[in-house]
């Protein structure tokens, strides 16, 4: 399903990365700095990498032998960012439906389920400055999921929600990673998300790939 | 035509004679602004200069209809000081300018460009008064301005028209320049080439015309049509 | 109240200012953005050709436009046969006041697209909006306030244009007679002080409406104002 | 090269402008700090205010210092015994070069002062940060693109004032006789433009100089730059 | 130590929270949405309730009775913010720095120290944008610390750190509670965090107290 190889070296760091899995479900695991995000946003195509290429569900996205970079506009990833990224000018309505903008409808995920189970009812026409963290950070997994993604990238997206909010949420995209068979690469620090929704973790550390396991064994290994 | 001549300018074109000349469009500016204008090409039928050497420039570039030109109007160089003043000037080569000026500088339109500081600097220079107050004066955009100076008290003396001068309750005239002493102050005008030649004889045949003559001398100028 | 000659020169002005600025605004928002994003040999240099109608008198920029835009003009030459003439026409007074409040346009615009987090452009990018959506949805309203604040100064600069109007197109009334020009005249008039007060009355008034609206249209997007507690 | 004479017009554009800056960037700062952070009545009518001299041509707000600022004016009356006088003197260049540029920096400065992410400044005040200091090392530096952005157009407005300046205290050669009076002199005579191109290139290399040193002094803080991935 | 009445109503919510707790490290606990961070923000001073008062160890910070509002930059207190808040314009030099500018030298909270145990030491010289989230967070609350505060407010402070860094400076954060016994306020959602760090619990929802309880009953209902 992913195929990657990437080599990022910005001053003081050294992303050299290169894996394969054909599951669908992935997630990154590994302690701060290691490198996640970097990969993550270099799948999305925000971050360009030096050298490698990317290829997701068979198309090949980046190829820097042959100068290919697929645009991250026609890549059509849903992403949730680790530092959130509502648009401020926008009402919490229109950051949700920002990503539908020419999309034809998908009979999956529309506007009225996903905010009934984020639980934003009471806040499409909130100001996202007015957003608790919690709120805002639903807010960002739902303007995901209405762009009608092809795959989902999550940056450790269920950050700063409490108990009931977290589970339900999480209950959600597992729905969705069983019913639409949504692709899914997931950062997170919480085993129990990544057992949760993933098929396969990718252990990174400093910039390298330490391990890359079935989840399973993963959960093994945790206890 | 010349800024300076709006006043009487607007009056003449306002007469009952002007309707005759129908479609009358005025643009006043500087001299310089007006015939690089028709240098550049404006549409322009007639131009009135305030000065001979804009009109010499236009027609040695041929935008000049020769046959047409002819002097306007005169005016006259004068010396006025602030209506509060009491200062008592003759213009000769014994004039003491610095003592009436104290520590304040007389006020003349720049004398390097703008035509009415030409002719105060060249007559200045005729009379060998020139060095009393080379570092001693303050140059004005135009004419107006140094009159406003004196009118307001902040200059003791500026060198400007007497069609100014009089229509300034706030300055008194000191003393005219001797006319020999400068060049002849001349408003220039004549038709332009390659335009609408009909309308332009008709303007100027206006510009000629007696009542015309009374405005411009009613403004202060002397009208020269005669010439 | 004004005579009609005075309404006339506002009226002048009104369009004129607000013609430059419509103008303007789609080259300023472009070469602020490209200014502002990309890196180009010869860009300080580029900066400093704008500032140029800001760092000569006014009647240079004039006679460079007559140099350029007269019927002989460089440029003018081309554009007559087309019917296009600037020279003692009204659209010259607007060419005029194009370019002397383009730079105040250019540089407020290129002030507020510097400022615009880039993670909320790439976050546009990834719900698949293009270069130009992203701009119109995300970069053009974060930098609302500068826009407008350019604006501003640029209606107010083109609405006070006098001496490279003069220089350019003249003072025709009807035609290139502007506000300004009318009362740049009145000056230089004998007694023409006494209808002064009345002029820059009125333009006071042009000022605040501007600041008002521009204040106005601020305020629909509340949003976008910087975040706080 | 320059004669000497326009070499002492260049030092004097140049002084006036540096000096015009100085002057009014604290006022400026206060001035558009207040704007964009206060409520007050009349806060539209000020910004107004602010705008006359770009509504007006630069003339009229040169009659009015002279009306104000000159020795019988209604300021300067009251500073003529102190000994300060501004008419006829370079002092009097400064103080029209910083009317007719302050509103650039002023509208700069607060548009900056507006996009200044007001969660940090709160940041600042938990960590015991009082109002100057969270001003000098927060607000000042996350703006600071925008305040050079207007410090660039106010020094080139200043630098190219013509109008006010010869309107305030006329043209005194090697004391108000400024690069663009010396300019504009020359384009008032029948072939004076054979002169101009080389002023023109001085005031260009002025303009580049100026875009350079802004660049410069914001390249200093890559953090301040917005984020980006 | 803490005595707290305090209401705020903007549209859509309404904050009506009363309590009063001797413990010297109290921590809120409740859904997302709730008001925990409004109500950390007026104990700080950014947050301007609409009535009511706030007394911490002993000090008057605000009452609208009597129209006493202590400014936030004279309170002292040491704020780690949900949104994290890093100065963009400085360095993490600096942004640690920052709040020690005209303080008296505190022995306990030493730069050296804090950072080596933030692991924060290759960092010093970089500008926040190029921290990762983990890191980013690490730096706030080093600086929180470094402010010699008299009590620190700590907003979901652990969020995004993976475990070793996790367990790491939940045990530096322990150790400062006993050994410096600097009072703390803590906004967490993870029960451990709050079983480690606080003597009493607040429990909110939607604005209001539904419980206060020790922190050995908190953890005795969890399980
Ligand atoms: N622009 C940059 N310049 C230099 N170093 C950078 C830059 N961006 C990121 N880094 C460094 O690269 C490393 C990886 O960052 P990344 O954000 O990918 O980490 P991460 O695995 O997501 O960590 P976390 O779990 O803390 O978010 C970090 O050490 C970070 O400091
Ligand atoms: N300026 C505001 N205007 C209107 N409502 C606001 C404003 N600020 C916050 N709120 C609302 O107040 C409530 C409490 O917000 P607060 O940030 O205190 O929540 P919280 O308990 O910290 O939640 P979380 O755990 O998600 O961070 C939320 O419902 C939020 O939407
Ligand atoms: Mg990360
Ligand atoms: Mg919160």
């Amino acid at each position: 399903m992913i195929e990657l190889d990437v080599r990022w070296k910005p001053r003081d760091f050294d992303l050299a990365v290169s894996f394969a899995s054909p599951a669908k479900h992935l997630a990154l695991f590994g302690p701060s700095g290691c490198g996640k995000t970097s990969l993550l946003l270099a799948v999305a195509g925000l971050r360009r990498p030096d050298a490698g290429r990317i290829r997701l569900g068979g198309e090949l996205l980046f190829d820097s032998a042959v100068g290919l970079n697929v645009a991250a506009a026609r890549r059509g990833l849903g992403v949730v960012f680790q530092d959130g990224r509502l648009f401020p000018h926008l009402r919490v309505r229109d950051n949700l439906l920002y990503g539908q903008y020419g999309k034809a409808a998908s009979p999956a995920l529309g506007l009225a389920d996903v905010v009934e189970l984020l639980g934003l009812t009471d806040l499409l026409a909130r100001w996202p400055t007015t957003l608790s963290g919690g709120e805002a950070r639903r807010v960002a997994i739902g303007r995901a999921l209405l762009s009608r993604p092809r795959a989902l990238l999550l940056d450790e997206p269920l950050v700063g929600l409490h108990r009931e909010a977290r589970s339900q949420v999480l209950a959600y995209l597992r729905r969705l990673r069983d019913e639409i068979a949504l692709p899914t690469l997931l950062v997170s620090h919480q085993p129990d998300e990544v057992e949760a929704l993933a098929e396969e973790v990718v252990l990174l550390d400093d910039g390298r790939v330490r391990r890359q396991l079935g989840v399973a064994e993963f959960a093994a290994r945790r206890n | 035509a010349a800024a300076s001549l709006k006043p009487a300018l607007d009056e003449i074109v306002a007469l009952p004679e002007a309707e005759a000349v129908a479609g009358i469009k005025t643009s006043y500016a500087a001299s310089s602004a007006l015939a690089r204008q028709i240098e550049a090409g404006a549409p322009a039928d007639v131009f009135v200069s305030a000065d001979l050497e804009w009109m010499d420039w236009l027609q040695q570039r041929g935008h000049v209809a020769a046959a047409t030109r002819f002097v306007l109007a005169r005016n006259e160089l004068v010396l006025v000081a602030p209506a509060p003043s009491t200062v008592q000037l003759t213009l000769d080569r014994h004039t003491d300018l610095r003592g009436a000026l104290g520590d304040a500088p007389i006020a003349l339109a720049e004398p390097g460009s703008v035509p009415a500081g030409k002719y105060a600097k060249a007559a200045f220079e005729r009379l060998g008064l020139w060095p009393q107050i080379q570092t001693r004066y303050v140059a004005t955009e135009n004419v107006r301005a140094a009159l406003a100076l004196a009118a307001r008290g902040e200059a003791p003396l500026a060198a400007v028209y007497r069609s100014d001068a009089v229509s300034e309750p706030k300055v008194r005239v000191v003393a005219a320049f001797p006319a020999d002493s400068h060049p002849p102050i001349v408003y220039p005008a004549a038709a332009l080439q390659q335009h609408d030649g009909a309308a332009a004889q008709r303007f100027l045949a206006l510009l000629r015309s007696a009542p015309a003559r009374a405005v411009l001398q009613r403004w202060g100028f002397r009208a020269a049509a005669a010439d | 109240m004004l005579t009609a000659a005075e309404a006339t020169a506002l009226a002048i002005s009104l369009k004129v200012a607000l013609l430059s600025i419509l103008v303007a605004l789609p080259f300023a928002l472009a070469l602020g953005l490209a200014l502002s994003r990309l890196r180009f040999p010869g860009k300080s240099v580029l900066e400093a050709l704008l500032n140029l109608p800001l760092v000569l008198p006014p009647v240079v920029t004039g006679y460079a436009l007559l140099q350029l835009f007269g019927r002989h003009g460089t440029i003018g030459a081309w554009l007559a046969p087309l019917g296009l003439q600037f020279a003692f026409h009204w659209s010259g007074a607007v060419l005029a006041a194009l370019v002397m409040s383009f730079p105040l346009l250019v540089i407020s615009v290129r002030a507020g697209f510097d400022g615009v987090d880039r993670r909320l452009e790439a976050a546009a990018e990834s719900l698949g909006a293009g270069a130009w959506r992203r701009f119109a949805s995300v970069t053009l309203p974060l930098s609302l306030r500068s826009v407008l604040a350019g604006c501003v100064l640029a209606f107010a600069r083109a609405f006070g244009e006098f001496g490279a109007t003069i220089s350019f197109v003249g003072s025709i009334p009807g035609e290139t007679r502007t506000l300004s020009i009318a009362i740049w005249e009145l000056l230089n008039q004998p007694g023409g002080e006494a209808g002064l007060g009345r002029l820059v009355w009125v333009a006071l008034l042009v000022g605040i409406a501007a600041s008002l609206l521009a204040a106005l249209l601020a305020r629909r997007s509340p949003g976008a104002e910087a975040a706080h507690d």
